[in-house]
């Protein structure tokens, strides 16, 4: 058992973190948020690096990894809370992977992977605004374990998140249908996720950072309780945060019992400590925190818009309320032989 | 203990009903300018009635209201939709200092007008290394014969965009400890040298500006309670600001409450257990601020000072708005994150409320030590 | 308006406050829950200065003092943790008041109010264990603004809380029906949140005087915020708590329309806030807090116990809420004219 | 990132559970102290099966067991539904800290003995002064000749009414900086001068014990770790200490869930919308306890050092563990507040979880400052 990224796993992320540290600062994402267009200059070096297809098979143009190493290509990117239309593309393409018929995954996926068709996933009975939805070529519009594939324009919706393109779903019995695959739900879920936990370690290491070093009273505030267990705290929650993302990945890949359970409770987890923690990284760093300038706002409002999206912490903790109930025994395994 | 309002205070309510039921100032402008000035209109016509600076002593054109009164007057405001009227600095914060701390020239120069509106007020006490802590202000004015000569910079100050004067705090003697080398001045905004530069916040909007001063002169007539002694002047303004806190933030709060409220209920949302439960907890949380408001003014009233439990109001006002703003829009629907709907302006300002007029820690920190006597941490 | 304790009531305060720190110590406290005994000579003390017949009108034997004077002798009682069947019976005369018929007062307060016959009050719809009912020769069952009174004795129960004799009522349809009246139940709400708020002050200002002089690392462990801000936000909740129980103890005694709500309001609110407080007291003492000879326990035994007595938080947030709904727009008027 | 078993991990799950079904001790007795014997025994009984430090080098009885081995015995033990093994402070705390720091004739005195429970052990680390606070220990070990003359007083010390030696930290020399004069010894528990006293907690029992110390003589050959070096060694147990966390903690909550679980679903206490959302939220806390736990011992093996954050795992457990007693408490019906009740017990005992093997807030400052690397207080 080795509950860790690989050794190439890791070589991802710290690729991935390099890339985006350089070409998705700040002052990109900001004047992406102000324009209230993506970072299409981002948008084609991710395009070129072939991370719209990370999770796509090799056969129909993408480079056929798992969801671990799609999670960890997702929390790179909510770390650094990129502008680009990725976060839906890879979203519909997974989806896709498990739910479509050969014949629709060879018509919808080469595009997919190559990024030329940008794509985001829904839920049927949910109006919730849909992340890059806004500009989407192709929509998933999740039903139960099945759902509809919908070349259809969405409705642009302007959020309080103007770093991606947020839309609604104008007619969800648009579309051709699906195969039923509960795995398309769950591995949705096990990426947004991992992009709201990105999103969380982010303003919490921009907290550590700045509360080392900005003085007030003669020493750093983070020599003060009150601020040092505050993040402190928010490491904890992290740390269940990572423990369940990355559970999740690996047991959707692998097809484990614990599976739908696992995606469930990552989501429930992050929908609510996503939001605190870049919250919470706010309130650490006093005045400055609440200024545009201080760019934690990007993080914090965009872990509250993904909070609801395809279900919020309540409607998961339900579901898997319910899981619980019909797997009792099962649930808690670690060993699955 | 006695809640019923006295024979004095029902007289006034009844009065001001009346009045406000005649010059009631309708519906506010939807650009923030223009219903800053409509607001400072409404403390004009306020001022006309008599009833510009209630705590103000009669001879400043106020009426020597008590706090309990001032009080009365909030919620008949609040009651009558009317807005709290602009220039709440000026009347709140500059009036009663330089009342205690100013000159007679000083005060015959500067009260009137701010009930007039004709003088509009921001505070100048922040700064970028300073911050919660005022005896690290740096910004510096140089004694030069009768004048000060001020360099350096303020941060959150509000309506500085409108003012004609600051309350401003400046360090004139480095060679002191820290909180005794202050000085309190009034600074007139039209003076060269002064750069007003709006804040942007998260929300998108520029409630706050910094300010930057390049050798900007300021005669030293112009200081208020000595030189050396900005500290305790400095102490007198926050209590004042302290004091106004509770009715305001009461009459906040449960408007905002009543709001959502209203919501839940057109929607069906409170057949919701969970949402029910946890609405009335907040319910529960605005009554208790509202009363304790309400008994921390008695208590002051008998004791004939204002004390330290302002922090606790501002205190559970943070703490309530936040709960409830995230409540609202967890709650009310998928409009609430749309970047148009109120919803989600009131979720994304109540990030400020644990962090501006003293950020939560701070008050904490006056809470252990001022109110329960707890041993200082240095 | 005058939102606090006139100088009689103070003095009452004052009074009660100091006969209880010389004769109801936490020695006596322990050896009386030790021995699951009442301190029967502080019983007898309280019985001498009239304290049961505080609330019952003079005419039955009482001193005719209102809800607000009855709040402060419940508080100070709850402040010492006070080990005698006090609380039960001023409930049960309190109740009776104003829901017996005067045929009834008659007979059953002035033996009341001299302590001859302990009391105690309970709901029918809940087999939640009732204080000073394990003992008490007369129990008021409260039914929606009805009752009965019962002379038939209550199954004892023992509880985490031996400094009172709990119970629970045989029959609920056994004894005489009283009136119909609301107020018996609201008053009752605020006895039982006055010695709820007593309890949490207690621990509270133990943990300030702990905390002050106990050192850790070679100061003071109150110099640490984690431990200051911890009391600092207890201090905060019992503000709330305090405005809101005299607030009701008045509203309740005048007839005030808000009377029912605020009672509400106190109730789940102290429900929860007294447990909660002195939970973190006995965590502010540290290892210390957890042992027998700290006393801190006794304070946090009764309130857990007196949380769910006579309805819990959410069952007093539902009631409230049912309030609010039919009296929308006179709940938050602070003016009765 | 694989979490299914490796094939040696997977053997040893199979042997063990068949060895478990064969060598099962049954159900506890009720009285506290054969309990505790029964515990006893049942260390004996792994011990001739080889079960007893699975962890331990074979050289010295154990397997050589990986963090990974080890926790999948605790799961084995836990679905079994055996008891976790007693003197636990022998082969989690004294064992590998005398395998680092002990000399040979050390080594072969005291590890055998541990595993077939000859040698019960405690540890006298804390003291009424010092609490938290390790480099503040009072308790004073003179040296005379070839012997210590110890006095003092410890706190806090389980099962030190069966134990036969104590990992007792002293103070040797009080001229140094605090943590710098400090020396780590075995005292042997029948030595004269001794008092043990037990400790009554708010639930009634006496888990802990005081133990006192007048002119106790150790002699000198029971130091660990050389003299002065005693801060060192104690950070060594306290390490093996954390490290043994993880999965007992999590054994410990998820076997308290499911009683609840199953409770409320007899009950039919979850179609109760707020008690079935609590429910689950404390299940994830459950789940994300044990998962982090699983991954924090992948990590330290695969750095090969356990690090500091076991204190997170700890703070997890004692976070959820109140919660889920507090809820049960609030749930289950009223039977719980009952005195025999196992709810209450729970609910009592739960008290100390924030406060007992490192405070919630001193586990805090060592996540901000070993984990996060803030700047330290002072």
């Amino acid at each position: 058992m080795r509950f860790m990224l690989s050794d190439e796993q890791s070589a991802i992320q710290d690729m991935a973190r390099e890339v985006l540290a350089a070409e998705s600062t700040f002052d990109r994402v900001r004047s992406a948020g102000e324009e209230r267009q993506y970072d299409s200059e981002l948008w084609a070096l991710q395009r070129s690096m072939g991370w719209p297809g990370v999770g796509v098979p090799q056969r129909w143009g993408g480079q056929g990894l798992g969801l671990v190493e799609l999670s960890v290509i997702a929390e790179e990117c909510g770390y650094a809370c990129s502008s680009t239309p990725l976060l839906g593309t890879i979203l519909a393409a997974t989806s896709l992977v498990s739910a479509a018929s050969s014949e629709q995954c060879e018509r919808y996926l080469p595009s997919l992977a190559a990024g030329e068709v940008r794509g985001a996933v829904a839920l049927t009975a949910d109006s919730t605004p849909v992340p890059d939805a806004g500009e989407a070529g192709l929509i998933v519009v999740l039903e139960g374990s099945g759902g509809r594939v919908s070349l259809q324009p969405a409705q642009p919706v302007e959020t309080i998140d103007p770093t991606l393109r947020y839309g609604r779903v104008v007619d969800p019995s648009a579309g051709e249908p699906l195969n039923q695959s509960p795995i398309a739900y769950d591995s949705t879920l096990v990426v947004v996720s991992a992009h709201q936990l990105g999103l969380a370690q982010r303003a919490l290491d921009l907290s550590v950072a700045y509360t080392s070093v900005r003085e007030q009273f003669g020493v750093p505030v983070a020599t003060f309780q009150a601020v040092s267990h505050r993040l402190a705290q928010a490491h904890v929650d992290l740390t269940a945060a990572r423990s369940l993302v990355y559970h999740a990945a690996w047991a959707v890949q692998v097809g484990d019992s614990e599976a739908s359970a696992s995606a469930a409770r990552a989501k429930a987890w992050l929908a609510e400590a996503s939001r605190t923690v870049t919250g919470s990284a706010i309130h650490a760093h006093g005045g400055i925190g609440f200024t545009w300038e201080a760019n934690l706002h990007w993080l914090f409002k965009r872990a509250t818009m993904l909070g609801p999206y395809l279900g919020g912490a309540r409607q998961h903790r339900s579901r898997l309320l319910d899981m619980l109930g019909t797997a009792q025994t099962t649930s808690h395994e670690t060993d699955h032989s | 203990m006695d809640l019923t309002l006295s024979a004095d205070e029902l007289a006034f309510r009844d009065d001001f009903r009346a009045w406000i039921a005649d010059h009631h100032p309708g519906s506010p402008p939807s650009n923030v300018e223009e219903r800053y000035y409509w607001r400072l209109e409404w403390l004009r016509e306020l001022n006309r009635g008599g009833f510009a600076a209630m705590h103000w002593p009669s001879e400043y054109g106020g009426r020597g209201a008590t706090a309990m009164l001032n009080a009365v007057f909030f919620t008949e405001l609040a009651r009558a939709g009317a807005p709290i009227p602009a220039n709440h600095i000026a009347t709140f914060m500059a009036g009663p200092t330089i009342m205690q701390w100013g000159t007679q020239e000083q005060k015959e120069r500067y009260l009137a007008p701010m009930l007039r509106a004709d003088n509009v007020w921001c505070q100048g006490f922040s700064e970028p290394g300073a911050g919660s802590d005022l005896a690290a202000v740096a910004t510096f004015a140089a004694r030069e014969g009768d004048e000060f000569v001020v360099n350096g910079q303020k941060v959150w100050t509000s309506e500085a965009q409108y003012a004609h004067f600051c309350l401003l705090v400046t360090r004139t003697d480095r060679s002191v400890a820290q909180h005794k080398g202050l000085t309190y001045f009034i600074l007139d905004m039209s003076s060269p040298g002064i750069t007003r530069r709006p804040l942007r916040q998260l929300t998108g909007e520029s409630e706050f500006n910094e300010l930057f001063f390049d050798n900007v002169r300021i005669p030293a007539s112009s200081v208020i309670g000595e030189v050396g002694n900005g500290w305790r002047v400095a102490m007198t303004t926050l209590m004042h600001e302290r004091s106004m806190i509770g009715a305001g933030y009461g009459i906040r709060l449960r408007n905002y409450l009543t709001v959502v409220e209203s919501h839940l209920r057109a929607h069906g949302l409170l057949d919701d257990p969970i949402v029910a439960d946890r609405f009335t907890d907040l319910e529960i949380r605005t009554r208790a601020l509202e009363l304790s408001a309400l008994r921390q003014i008695s208590e002051a009233q008998a004791r004939g000072s204002v004390g330290s439990e302002g922090s606790i109001l501002k205190l559970m006002w943070s703490d309530t708005y936040s709960r409830l703003a995230e409540f609202a829009i967890e709650t009310v629907g998928p409009d609430a994150l749309e970047d148009a709907s109120g919803w989600a302006w009131e979720y994304l300002r109540s990030r400020a409320s644990t962090i501006e007029g003293g950020t939560s820690d701070i008050l904490r920190n006056i809470v252990a030590d001022r109110v329960l006597g707890l041993p200082r941490a240095r």
